[in-house]
């Protein structure tokens, strides 16, 4: 049964998508590690960017799951990719042992400067890795089931569900910045030294986690490509058009909106969990709902609605961040990533790749793909213009 | 002028002391004590201050005030201590005492004296005492307060002195109560003190309380009982008087948020556009205020204090144009597709953010109060500042006027219709992109004249809009989308709740519980506190 | 081009933390240019690698990293916040270059490829509380130690606590409250402190308030009428900067702790003034404590290159240590040791034009203390980066040296 | 009122059983203590005037309006005011609605899929596989609406008498023991008006129908048991002619 | 007078109207009628501007309307009751009423005692939330409303649909009183034929985007029309 119901997502297009992003994930680390003279090099500069892209693109991914399909629109997603950092965290932090600077052998550094005696209790089991990983699946996993079990019982929709889930990605920014809430307050978890025992910062290591993220996005994609094929999946766009019409012919919308939800955190959570080693630090900051709304703005640049768009999308605007924040646009970047912003709802209201398929197309009356714009958003938007 | 042998100077005031306290004295013996203001270190200047103070003088209090203010310097070719005030690149110097014109001196002729919080402390008391016959009441009664607050039993008789004298009611009972203080901290009989016990408990307010606290925690007695029955009451009618107080910090912090908001309320509310850049409007606003009080500072002193007047009508016509220029360039390509102007809007934000950035530059703005906007006025035992009072005032009136436009007049019918179905309301031959383009300038001029009071409390720094937009959107969708009412309720809701929990749980906590209030309150009220009801809306 | 020498800049343009951080970038372009006026560093011009990490802490790391093996910049200097600081560091001990960070911290770190040039809370918070305890800073009794939550405060809040106990300060006259970054309605708070103030004892608030929540708190304090002479509020995180954007009137008389003052009178001073007026062409512009601390570790970093002949960055660390150069309040700043330097400490009172005159200061120069003397686990902690120790957390109780 | 019990008692041989059903909007009363019962395998014709609580009265059945006081019961014994729409639904209860909501991005064809009878959990979807029985019931259907030349449209480019037939369709695909149906010849030609009351009467063979319609050519054509409802409350009932020849009914609904 | 010419309209690449020509006059009902999704609607937005037209001619009163915004057709006299009626459902009645002011000179804007005649419900619900009003009292608020602007042109799309009898007949009536008044043409689409049969001066009948059929009530037989209409 499972077999068939990935089978059924492997399209052409979905074989491309995973043959290109398991290249990437194999082919990078490996030129990063040839000799720099070698004309194919890859500076490792790179795979860390690049591999913090991937993470992004698993948690573009995550929020077009149930904005682009459900018409979910999450503005704390970013609260369920912290939460898996964190939870990774929390392992990093306790393979330190006592590397730290005051070599306690069980607290972390920023308790011991607090005066803490002991460990609190939800940090134990972190320093096994197996526990860790579980964590990072059930913690946002968690957090969203009972999020979205009120919310969605109750019927919570539209704006109502974007801003409390924004308020829910507040509340955590504000109860992690506070040191007596044993996550390192504002700075955070860091000073990392080593994950299974692998040296974090050795090229090496640097390579396998640069591939875990490719895998995880591959993973990722076919599992929201199958999700999409099913037949689950057209419940999910009915809900998003038409939700009470759905419920009149018999489906819990809840359910179909609580699974996508809790299966979204959780790719949002293993997205996080990749990102903090790579990163090296976690803090409450990624809890900011700037950063949810960023999230939310790659899907749309990308083009909602399809599995290429967030993945596109993210790794656009944040290659664009990069670029634009050195050299001359340094001081004048905003201007640049506002204007692109802006530019693309204007001219690409279905994103980049959105556009892009329209194109490809060109009829019109076939069948387009699921999500995309409805087609009285558009017909409306291209009367308004006219 | 020579100075005086210190020693002369000091037999001088015993002398006076002997003619008694209310001869004038004369100009040359209070010059020679002026001096000594300027002859050595924080010690020595201590001494100083004293020793003009026991002189009584009434002219005395003028120079320590000057003291006080920094404006006293030591001319250095004579030691001399002289009045500087800034004339171009140097000082006009006159005489502290006489006030006479004693000529200019360059930057470096003049050395400030300085004075710390210990000294500003010595001359208010000081000059509290000196001034409680003044013919000021003003200066008579915070000459009490200062009394009051030093407790100082040797100031009993010249209490004694001024309260028979005085005829100000108001200004009387603060020296009764000045000189209860001073009775309780004097070695007095214990009639005395429990008169000055009942004095100082009719006062009732958290002064009292600790005077008379550290008079309960003395030796027992029929004093100590009685103080501690006077601490016991006061601290009962505080009580009260705390709850009086968060609802008005309440009410003061829901007014912010309503002003935050209500620009909101209509272009997100009312057009549903996810308008991110609502912050920036706001921004604009605050930032109009900073360019209206810089050209009246370099170019009419004189009207600073209608300077948030001159600002208001400019702040709804900037934020407004604005705003105007944000519809038709970007906005009114997107009605039907709400999403997407969170995107867009995000995108004009960032723009925003960033040219008021380069233009004003990074940092804090100087946005001031004009003199009506500040300090504070005792209602009962909690002190209300004006600008919080004013921002209430002006929240509420914005308001009101808004649901006025809204309901009342056919452009408000307009925008309703407009907003609710675009090609319906033109194929009633309402000019839509005009109705659009005004109601988006509306909300953003709203958002522009918040601008204005917020700049009053707050930063004024190209972050400003950013703090209030999550509490905006918060706010909006509490109340309910779409209801303006629901608006206002919700600002207050949020504001009192918040300042109630702050006394016990924190500000950190309070907002997380406010939060978590929130996410709680719209699973019982998916639509808000004021949901919009009918079979339409249900669809 | 292998002519010039990169320096790497790193520090906010955009986002919460430009308030504070553009300042920054403009006074290490500043001192470069000066630099090169005199013919740049080993006969190389230097050259300035501005990015901007846009006060978001994870693009602070990718910047680092894009500074030191993209553009290859021999040193950077960047930073405001402690958490961007915690977050570049894996990268400077990865890629293993120099950091130098101007803003006063809590300590309780010393790292090899750090040199932190801002105080510790021994140069700036103890000898505040020291002042205001003296017969002349009105013998406080009572202390409220409000601050934004966050590390920085949380941590120097523990210091005082342990250090104002340990001057006999009983449990029930210190007051510790905590508000959210930003936090702007301090109606609340303010009357709090009016409360615990009023209980007859001499009171003083010591405020680590951060940034932007600094203008309505004093907005705040004023308007409810608290004077300095009754309860005065020593803050260090408030600085001319800062204070440019506030009327000051009803402050005059609150105090700031730092090591450097615009009010300063040394000609060291007037003259770094003179050329900085010069250099961003608008005199009304303010100095203040970063921008010391970034002079001195600018040209102490000048220094040490000369020194080593180099900029290959383990010669520089090593060359770094113990290189004294002149501050701007007319004494030298030495590196030390554990890469954190020797400064006088200053008290400050507000006055009425924004500027800060010195009330006070520490009789000679403090060194800065990474590992407090005043926290259980750190006490026995010291750092010292020179061979053969070359570390910067040895327990001098184990003998050991902690971490790797 | 009549006690539970009682009413459960009278509800028993009923597919459809309401009894002193009010709901308020506001204040304002959309039905009156109405009651009405359907047998098994019965259609029936509701008509009445505009704002006659015809809509709000299946919006009730359905789930989506909780009634103010009342009983409710399906095939008996099922209270239908305890259970929310999607467990109506698969209890056998279909609608299609008086405005046409179809599901605007999905094509045609998904549109029948969805509706069709069978896998309505979550998990059960996600693995569901659609069966050569289920092509070719969604086939015939498409063929009765006469969409089948549509079928790869999306639902959003069609027509607004198109959308009335597919939701039809969609009816028919839930296979439902009870149709509710809402005006289901607004908008269409005469033809089709007939045409759709044959349906109707073949569908109405095996399964028990409730139609409400304002056409009263159609309802005639449907010659069944004639429902009036005004106010909210029943004013009368039995053949067309009978409740035609009622001046009450002439007066507020029919018109001279 | 109306006049179409060669309409073209598509709906993307879709063409939803071939080269339409049709003509309604001043006191005359012009009924189009026509089976499901033959572009009716279509026609009708053109007219009244809510759907750009790609090729041919709309004239109105002598002057090609071109790309005018249906604003300013509104105020040259275009009324539209649409399909679905779309009242604002959150404005009273009395305010949807009111939104007809708007197109018309100051001292016109006041509801005509007609409407109220024409349709006492109104009158009855003045206060209430139009979207909370049963279909057929929307229906009769969308006529109203239209009313409201005095239009020289009322176009009506399906106006009987989901319409109890009574007040068809009303409707009927209304529309009869209107032509009668001579200062309107009046545009009806229209699926119920009885009803159409009744008050139809001239009438159209489209097919897959054209018009297959044309002429005066008494032109076409009540057959021939009918025959275009069946399946
Ligand atoms: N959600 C609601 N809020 C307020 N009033 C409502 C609501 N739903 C229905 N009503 C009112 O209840 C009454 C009955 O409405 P209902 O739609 O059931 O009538 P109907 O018989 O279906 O009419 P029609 O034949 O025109 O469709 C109407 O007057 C309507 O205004
Ligand atoms: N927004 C749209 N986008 C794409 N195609 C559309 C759109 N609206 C209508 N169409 C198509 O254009 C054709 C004409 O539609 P129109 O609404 O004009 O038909 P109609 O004659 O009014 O039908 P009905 O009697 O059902 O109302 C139909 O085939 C329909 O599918
Ligand atoms: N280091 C600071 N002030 O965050
Ligand atoms: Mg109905
Ligand atoms: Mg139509």
């Amino acid at each position: 049964m499972i077999t068939a119901f990935f089978f059924r997502a492997l399209d052409g297009k979905t074989w491309a998508v995973l043959a290109v992003l398991l290249g990437i994930g194999i082919a990078l680390p490996l030129l990063s590690l040839t000799d720099p003279s070698f004309p194919l090099h890859v500076p490792t500069y790179v795979v860390a960017l690049v591999g913090k892209y991937l993470c992004y693109a698993l948690l573009a991914l995550s929020v077009d799951l149930v904005w682009g399909y459900c018409g979910i629109l999450s503005l704390g997603h970013a609260a369920f990719f912290a939460l898996g950092g964190y939870a990774m965290g929390m392992y990093l932090m306790r393979q330190i042992g006592t590397r730290g600077v005051y070599a306690n052998p069980i607290l972390p550094d920023f308790m011991v400067f607090l005066n803490w005696t002991k460990l609190p209790w939800f940090w134990h089991g972190f320093d096994m890795f197996w526990f860790a990983a579980i964590m990072v699946l059930l913690v946002p996993g968690l957090l969203a089931f009972v999020f979205g079990w009120f919310a969605f019982r109750s019927r919570v929709t539209g704006v109502y569900l974007s801003i409390i889930t924004q308020a829910m990605t507040y509340a955590l920014l504000l109860a992690f910045f506070r040191n007596d809430m044993g996550f390192g307050g504002n700075n955070g978890l860091t000073d990392f030294k080593d994950i299974l025992g692998f040296n974090i910062q050795a090229p090496e290591t640097r390579g396998v986690l640069f591939f875990a993220s490719a895998f995880a996005l591959a993973l990722g994609f076919l599992i929201c490509r199958a999700v999409i094929a099913s037949k689950f999946g057209k419940v999910l766009i009915a809900v998003r058009d038409a939700e009470s019409r759905t419920r009149f012919i018999g489906y819990r919308v809840e359910g179909y909106k609580l699974f996508v939800f809790v299966l979204s955190a959780m790719m949002a959570g293993v997205a996080g969990s990749l990102y903090v080693p790579q990163i090296g630090i976690i803090n409450p900051g990624e809890f900011a709902p700037a950063n949810s709304i960023e999230a939310v703005i790659w899907v749309a640049v990308g083009g909602r609605g399809t599995l290429i768009g967030p993945i596109v999308g993210a790794l656009l605007v944040n290659f664009g961040k990069t670029w634009f924040t050195s050299g001359v646009l340094a001081e004048y970047w905003l201007f640049v990533l506002g204007g692109l912003f802006i530019a693309v709802t204007l001219f690409l209201p279905k994103g980049v790749v959105g556009t892009l398929m329209a194109r490809a197309r060109k009829k019109p009356d076939e069948t387009k793909a699921p999500g995309a714009l409805s087609p009285i958003e558009a017909s409306q938007a291209a009367e308004e213009g006219a | 002028m020579r100075p005086f042998p210190s020693r002369l100077a000091a037999l001088a005031i015993i002398a006076l002391t002997l003619f008694g306290v209310l001869r004038p004295a004369f100009g040359a013996d209070l010059t020679a004590q002026v001096n000594a203001l300027g002859q050595g270190d924080y010690a020595a200047l201590e001494k100083a201050i004293g020793d003009l103070a026991a002189t009584g003088d009434p002219q005395v209090a003028p120079v320590l005030d000057a003291l006080s203010n920094g404006d006293l310097y030591v001319r250095k070719s004579d030691n001399a201590v002289v009045k500087a005030t800034k004339s171009g690149s140097g000082f006009t110097l006159t005489d502290p005492v006489t006030g006479a014109a004693l000529g200019e001196a360059g930057r470096s002729g003049v050395t400030k004296i300085k004075v710390n919080n210990k000294i500003r402390g010595l001359v208010r008391s000081a000059t509290g005492s000196l001034t409680l016959m003044s013919a000021d009441p003003a200066q008579r009664r915070s000459a009490a307060a200062d009394v009051f607050r030093s407790g100082d039993p040797a100031q009993i008789p010249l209490l004694d002195q001024a309260i028979a004298k005085e005829t100000d009611p108001g200004v009387k009972k603060i020296m009764t109560e000045a000189r209860a203080a001073a009775v309780l901290k004097s070695d007095m009989g214990d009639a005395d003190k429990i008169a000055a016990i009942a004095v100082l408990s009719t006062r009732a307010d958290q002064d009292a309380l600790a005077m008379l606290a550290s008079t309960a925690s003395g030796p027992d007695g029929a004093v100590k009982s009685a103080a501690a029955d006077a601490v016991a009451s006061i601290q009962g009618q505080l009580k009260l008087w705390e709850g009086v107080q968060n609802i008005w910090y309440g009410v003061s912090l829901g007014s912010v948020l309503l002003l935050a908001a209500i620009g909101l309320a209509i272009t997100f509310g009312v057009m549903g556009i996810i308008n991110m850049a609502h912050g920036e409007m706001v921004m604009l606003g605050a930032y109009t205020t900073f360019v209206v009080q810089e050209i009246i500072r370099n170019s009419y002193p004189e009207l600073f204090d209608w300077s948030l007047a001159i600002a208001l009508p400019l702040a709804f016509l900037v934020s407004g144009a604005v705003g105007v220029l944000i519809e038709r360039s970007v906005i009114r390509f997107l009605y039907g597709r709400p999403l997407e102007t969170l995107l867009a809007t995000w995108g004009i934000s960032l723009i925003l953010q960033q040219a008021v950035r380069t233009y004003f530059g990074p940092n804090n703005r100087e946005v001031g109060n004009p003199s009506w906007m500040s300090g504070a006025f005792d209602l009962g035992n909690i002190a209300i500042t004006y600008n919080r009072m004013w921002i209430v005032v002006f929240a509420l009136g914005v308001f009101a006027v808004l649901m006025l436009v809204l309901k009342r007049t056919p452009f408000g019918l307009q925008t309703r219709a407009v907003t609710a179905n675009r090609p319906m309301a033109s194929s009633m031959g309402i000019r839509t992109p005009l109705v659009d383009a005004l109601t988006f300038g509306l909300g953003s001029g709203i958002a522009g004249i918040a601008g204005v009071a917020l700049s009053q409390i707050d930063n004024v720094s190209p972050n400003l809009g950013q703090s209030y937009i999550i509490d905006s959107f918060m706010v909006v969708v509490f109340g309910g989308v779409g209801n303006l009412w629901g608006t206002l309720v919700g600002a207050f809701t949020l504001g009192i709740a918040n300042k109630f929990l702050e006394p016990y749980a924190g500000a950190v906590l309070a907002k997380i519980l406010v939060l978590v209030f929130i996410i709680l309150f719209i699973q019982k009220r998916p639509r808000g506190l004021f949901a919009l009801k009918g079979r339409s809306v249900e669809a | 081009a292998d002519d010039t020498i990169k320096v790497g800049i790193l520090h906010s343009l955009s986002g919460t933390m430009a308030i504070s951080e553009t300042t920054l970038k403009d006074t290490v372009l500043f001192l470069i240019d000066e630099q090169n006026k005199k013919g740049g560093v080993l006969g190389k011009k230097l050259e300035a690698v501005v990015v901007d990490p846009a006060s978001n802490w994870p693009l602070f790391a990718e910047k680092a990293r894009e500074l030191i093996s993209q553009d290859k910049v021999s040193v950077v200097f960047g930073c405001w916040t402690s958490v961007s600081r915690k977050s570049v560091l894996p990268v400077f001990k990865e890629l293993n270059s120099i950091l130098f960070y101007p803003v006063q911290y809590e300590g309780e770190e010393s790292e090899r490829n750090v040199f932190y040039t801002g105080a510790a809370p021994n140069q700036q918070a103890i000898p505040a509380v020291d002042y205001l305890m003296s017969e002349e800073g009105g013998a406080v009794k009572r202390w409220v130690l409000e601050g934004t939550d966050y590390v920085y405060p949380r941590t120097t809040n523990k210091i005082l606590e342990a250090y104002l106990k340990s001057k006999g300060v009983a449990e029930e006259d210190i007051m510790i409250n905590y508000t959210p970054f930003g936090f702007s309605d301090w109606q609340t708070e303010v009357a709090a402190i009016k409360k615990f103030g009023s209980a007859g004892k001499k009171t003083a608030v010591v405020s680590t308030v951060n940034g932007d929540a600094n203008v309505p708190f004093y907005k705040e304090l004023g308007n409810q009428g608290i004077k300095a002479e009754d309860i005065p509020v020593v803050a260090f995180s408030v600085g001319e900067e800062e204070l440019a954007g506030i009327d000051t009137a009803p402050l005059v008389g609150h105090l700031a702790a730092w090591n450097y003052f615009q009010s300063i009178d040394t000609p060291e001073n007037e003259d770094f003034i003179k050329k900085w007026h010069a250099f961003i062409k608008n005199d009304k512009r303010t100095t203040n404590d970063p921008m010391e601390a970034t002079y001195i570790g600018f040209n102490a970093w000048v220094a040490a290159v000369e020194k080593a002949g180099t900029t290959q960055p383990d010669a520089v660390i090593d060359a770094l240590i113990g290189v004294s150069v002149p501050n701007l309040t007319g004494g030298f700043s030495t590196i030390m040791p554990n890469h954190h330097i020797t400064k006088p400490v200053y008290i400050g009172e507000i006055q009425d034009n924004g500027q800060l005159d010195v009330v006070w200061q520490t009789p000679g120069l403090v060194v800065g203390d990474e590992w407090s003397d005043y926290l259980p686990d750190s006490k026995d902690l010291i750092s010292d980066w020179r061979a053969p120790m070359s570390c910067g957390n040895f327990n001098v109780k184990t003998g050991k040296c902690g971490g790797s | 009122m009549s006690a539970p019990e009682k009413s459960h008692e009278k509800a028993k041989n009923s597919l459809l059983y309401l009894d002193g059903v009010s709901v308020s909007f506001d204040g304002f009363k959309a039905l009156n203590a109405l009651s009405l019962v359907i047998e098994p395998g019965e259609m029936r014709a509701i008509i009445g005037p505009n704002g006659a609580g015809k809509t709000t009265m299946m919006d009730v059945i359905t789930g989506k309006t909780k009634p103010d006081e009342g009983d409710v019961y399906f095939a008996g014994t099922t209270d239908l005011t305890r259970m929310d729409e999607a467990s109506i639904a698969s209890l056998g209860i279909g609608r299609k609605f008086q405005k046409p909501t179809v599901f605007e991005s999905h094509t045609v064809w998904n549109n029948i899929d969805l509706a069709l009878a069978g896998v309505r959990k979550p998990f059960a979807t996600l693995f569901h596989r659609t069966s050569a029985k289920e092509i070719a019931r969604i086939e015939e259907i498409l063929a009765t609406i006469r969409l089948t030349d549509k079928k790869d449209w999306l639902a959003a480019n069609l027509s607004h008498g198109q959308k009335q037939w597919l939701e039809i369709g969609m009816l028919l695909a839930q296979e439902p023991q009870l149709l509710l149906v809402d005006e289901p010849v607004a908008g269409m030609t005469d033809a089709e008006t007939m045409e759709t009351a044959a349906l109707l009467r073949e569908i109405a063979k095996t399964k028990s129908v409730v139609v409400v319609e304002h056409d009263m050519h159609f309802v005639r054509e449907l010659d069944v048991k004639v429902t009036v409802l005004h106010q909210g409350s029943v004013l009368s009932e039995g053949t067309l002619d009978h409740v035609s020849a009622d001046p009450t009914v002439i007066e507020v609904y029919l018109g001279r | 007078m109306l006049e179409a010419k060669n309409v073209d309209l598509y709906y993307g690449a879709a063409q939803a109207l071939r080269g339409v020509s049709i003509k309604a006059e001043t006191g005359k009902v012009t009924c189009l009628m026509g089976r499901n999704g033959v572009g009716k609607t279509s026609l009708l937005r053109a007219i009244v501007g809510q759907k750009p037209i790609a090729g041919g001619e709309i004239i109105w009163e002598g002057k090609p309307l071109g790309r005018s915004p249906s604003y300013d057709r509104a105020k040259s006299g275009i009324a539209y009751v649409p399909q679905g009626r779309e009242i604002f459902p959150l404005l009273t009645v009395k305010e949807n009423l009111e939104t007809g002011y708007a197109p018309i000179a100051r001292k016109d804007r006041y509801i005509p005692d007609y409407v109220f005649d024409l349709f006492p419900v109104l009158k009855d619900m003045l206060g209430r939330r139009g979207g909370d009003l049963s279909g057929g009292q929307q229906q009769q608020l969308a006529i109203g409303r239209a009313l409201v602007t005095r239009p020289r042109l009322l176009v009506l799309d399906e106006p009987t649909e989901g319409i109890q009898p009574s007040i068809i007949k009303d409707i009927g009536r209304a529309i009869k009183w209107l032509r009668e008044q001579g200062t309107m043409a009046i545009l009806l689409v229209e699926q119920y034929f009885d009803f159409a049969h009744e008050l139809a001066d001239t009438f159209a009948v489209m097919d897959r985007g054209e018009i297959v059929a044309s002429g005066t009530q008494a032109e076409m037989g009540s057959e021939s029309v009918r025959a275009h209409l069946t399946v």
